[in-house]
């Protein structure tokens, strides 16, 4: 019966090697934080299965002719899903908080420290025998330091694909980190009276100032930075869509439908990225490190930023809300507002947080356009 | 490349970088103050009142309500007669 | 610092030509329209953000590797995008006026004579130097005077994929214009005693009837006119999935996220053909004066047919709903409700607008399947 | 092509493409009538009955839902007991 | 005027081959199933109007360049869409029923005897001249006794494409004849007493169950048959996406939209498989025979697996319950309920019978992974 | 191959893929067991409880519901000063 025999070898338990074991096993955890510790679920969730299915020995799911090797084909590799995923994003965000005040976008700026600090880390990593990081890696790693998912992905796929599940990984696992990373930092680089501050309400924003931001953004970022031009655009794109108030049927399916599906299938998609022998590598322990220290040094940079506005306006701003800076919306200007509560129990920080956190998310698409235009061939 | 060369390029890399960014940031502060000030003195109404006409507004994109509303609306008339 | 220098050459004042910058402002203007205005704000919003995105220099979006050329490759180079928008139509359809009426469809015939009018049209402005349109182009132009918007794409990605971008913005455009274009026609070549024709109420559908009419159709385009197959075959399935009662999940998907769906992708494509070498030609200006010229002669020829109607019955059919036979959907049937008020306060003409309103339609997609079947290699 | 020749080839499109709308569109106006006096002899019932009846027919098409509110019934009366 | 005459060349009526007008007409047989009878609509309409589309003569919506060819290419023959169902159903099922009686999986063992018996029949057939299947035909063939369309529609792609159409409507013909094959074979093989039995109320499932389930359902497929996991793999992500309560914009996006618009062009597509020279085949004939006979054995082998638990457990299983082995969620639960009603009029065995109703869908995507473990190239 | 030879393989493959199910549910019986048990070992709360706690936990997965929530509640409380 040569049947029984070609069954047994193609069995997992017959051609599992250990690198798809840990690999599976890195994916489960993956599916822990994002289930028990709601970390980041929407992405870490379908990344997590994603790695488990890709490390089937005998399956093929993520090699060619299997589902996860055509979704990275079609949605990766061509920059297709993070693109979908902005588009969504802008569609899911009021922009009103930094239309009211602008001068947040100095915060969202700083906070970009993080990427470039990282940069120079991930290169002087060379100096340790087994590190190579090209200036493209070194960039593409950069970016975890902008604390934005799409951004990550979208760079790492054009600037250093076979670092692209290291890096997503990276990039979403620090963002649930935020509430945990953050606040020690925080509460370093501040005294008890910065974070006392209490800030004037924000002034109401007119609908034709909505609708005219986006447009604002993408003339400057055509006029100077052609290559953020796709990321801003399709950010752009959505919020046209929802703050337009025209075409509610495209706003509601950039809201759902699209930015769901695809939230499904590039979560898989990267998820298929973690195989043993591109995961299991010393690159990814040195992304894993650069990206805590990214995060850090972004914060830090964010709340320095704070203290200088603050000082500057007489003491009108709080500093804390510099931490935002890097993104991770919504989760840094919940933090934002969780650190001011505990030294003000009436001190709601989250609406001005609001402001240098979507900025955080312009500034991070404009750090990335900058890295594409000087690095990306 | 020799690592301090990259290096090199690095820290080049992060002085355009974050020049960029800043520069880029700072114009977009300015436009968007004088944006603010052209929505503010060519249209001087209560941005309020303004964001409460658009709820109003906008369920009339759905042009499938809208057209079904009317639809109803006449026969409804026709039934009346 | 070469770095500065490499980043100052990719920005986009350094790059952009004056073709590029004419084009974004018919993009701003596109949306312009769309949003102050509310013509065809589903699809010239997006039509006209994809003008902007592709033309923006160094960003490639539209070129090999970027996002918009992955998408007119795959929904409107296919033909796959015009026809599930057909599919989408189609479940949004009630055929019951047309059913009701079943001699509206006359109305919706002779509209599309606006069609074959702007075909020896275009061909006569090649007497004019610098227009050369061979008979193919011809006729993606010359389906314009169909009002219908998916039709007109269908037939022009078949039959001239480089007018493309101008035939869908005519066709768009025009279609958004409807009512201003239409009054004044209707007013001219009907009198006061005619517009103020009262029509008998339909007579009450039968389910069934509902169910067989896509039917009908579609065996009648089976046995004559198989080119028109693809369109008709899905605006048909569309409404089938509609009538039945027993699919409703798939009648609600195709109402909804696929027309929403593909309404945004297909609007962002064919913006994508808005390039300035592609756009800013003769032909162009020819292609809106073609548009222009085919809504006024279809909307003539369907009130025309109305008047004979109108005589044949011996005053029964109000002349005024041969105007809605240009389809337009249901924008037309608007137009005409609304000058029949202007004569008559209580005479609602809706409701037999309709019918050769979804007559004209059908109408043109037969006209697109004559010319596929005549020109289409 | 000449365009002379050009405009003739299109004048005789115009006539094979108006001929062809017109006549498909009569034949589907017979088609139809057809259609319609076959649905009314063989099913005699009123029509809006019919159209009413489809309404409350038409959710049990979703599957799901009946599913569920069949378990649902189900468990209840197993606990009524 | 030749153009004429090329107009008549292009007709239908003057194209159609025999074929097509029968496999037109076999497509509206499907769609009076589907609307008249409500046999599984979801599928057999789509499936009945894609036959009808692509037998069209001279529109050709089914070759290359036409919508279904596209549809199909993507969808099918990358084996997309079965498994985007299978996350789709995954997301839809509660598998507490199993959970809470998990002896229930051998009812679902018992009734895969459908499929093996039908692959011997297969091969029988062989012995008949005009019929040569191969041992790869035979296993897609015998899949159908599975009674899980997805499954074989996934199936017959990787082994037999050919014979695709022809499996994928006898899969879902039967499926839909479930409330007519099973009842009678289920009374000829238990006894009144036996079809009495009242089974006592299932324990309640905890959350934690529920989340542990599909992960090891799915580590036990990784051990000992990875090339089940593509279909396991997405069931079990689906449901995963439902459980964990943490996802649900995903899971919503996976039991509605995706499910839903992966519905509608699996349908078109399998039913573009229905052209005359792949379908009116005997081997069409053959495997319609044969489709009926698995679904009758696959009942008898589940209900007399339902006897032998029924003595075993001392009589505490309703052997009824085994009829609902053979997958065919939700119909054959809704069966055996109505079966057991009419012996006891108080005996609502629905929840009882979807154990191994869910069962049936593992146990036969396990054969299919067993099959393409061993026929599979 | 001949037609006895392939039923030889048929049945080959009958007894090895029936074989191969029943085995791998027995297996699965024996898993599933073994997972209630510590399930319910390992946290011994009263599942009902647990799935009326589910109920309530799952909406606040839905962020974007719970940050206009928030910002609602954080807007209130500042207008109410
Ligand atoms: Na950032
Ligand atoms: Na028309
Ligand atoms: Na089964």
């Amino acid at each position: 019966m040569g049947g029984a025999e070609a069954l047994w070898h193609s069995m997992g338990i017959a051609n599992m090697t250990w690198g798809q074991l840990l690999m599976m096993l890195v994916g489960c955890l993956l599916i822990y934080l994002a289930v028990a510790k709601k970390f980041e679920p929407l992405l870490l969730l379908p990344i997590g299965f994603g790695a488990i299915l890709s490390n089937i020995p005998e399956a093929g799911i993520a090699e060619a002719g299997g589902l996860l090797y055509y979704v990275y084909s079609a949605g990766i590799e061509t920059g297709i899903f993070p693109l979908l995923i902005f588009m969504g994003v802008g569609a899911l965000t009021d922009f009103s908080a930094l239309i009211a005040m602008p001068s947040t976008l100095f915060l969202g700026a700083a906070a970009q420290f993080g990427i470039f600090a990282t940069l120079l880390g991930a290169l002087t990593l060379n100096f340790i025998p087994g590190f190579n990081f090209s200036l493209a890696d070194a960039s593409a790693i950069a970016i975890i330091g902008g604390a934005d998912g799409p951004t990550a992905i979208f760079l790492a796929s054009r600037l250093a694909p076979d670092l692209l599940g290291a890096i997503a990984v990276a990039a979403y696992s620090y963002m649930a980190l935020v509430p945990i990373i953050q606040p020690p930092i925080m509460r370093l680089l501040t005294t008890e009276k910065e974070r006392n501050i209490v800030m004037s309400q924000l002034r109401p924003v007119s609908r034709l100032e909505k609708i005219l931001f986006p447009f604002t953004v993408l003339l400057l970022c055509i006029l100077f930075l052609p290559s953020a031009a796709p990321l801003i655009g399709m950010l752009m794109f959505g919020n046209i869509l929802k703050e337009v108030g025209v075409v509610d049927r495209l706003s509601r399916a950039a809201q759902n439908e699209i930015i769901n599906i695809v939230t499904i299938f590039l979560g898989l998609a990267v998820g298929s990225k973690l195989s043993a022998d591109k995961f299991l590598t010393l690159d990814t322990l040195g992304i894993l490190a650069l990206g805590a220290v990214a995060f850090c040094i972004g914060t830090a940079a964010g709340v320095l930023m704070g203290k200088v506005m603050c000082k500057l306006t007489g003491g009108k701003v709080n500093p804390l809300i510099g931490a935002a800076g890097v993104s991770a919306v919504p989760m840094a200007a919940r933090v934002v507002n969780k650190v001011g509560l505990e030294s003000n129990h009436h001190n709601f920080l989250l609406m001005h947080a609001m402001g240098p956190n979507v900025a955080g998310v312009i500034g991070s698409a404009v750090a990335a356009g900058v890295l594409l235009a000087l690095v990306g061939h | 490349m020799q690592v301090s060369n990259l290096l090199i390029e690095g820290v080049n890399l992060m002085l355009l970088g974050m020049g960029s960014v800043f520069i880029f940031l700072t114009v977009l502060v300015l436009a968007m103050s004088g944006v603010s000030y052209l929505a503010k003195t060519l249209f001087k109404d209560d941005p309020r009142e303004k964001l409460a006409s658009e709820m109003t507004l906008s369920p009339s994109a759905n042009e499938g309500d809208e057209i079904i509303a009317v639809i109803s609306a006449a026969i409804s008339r026709y039934r009346a007669k």
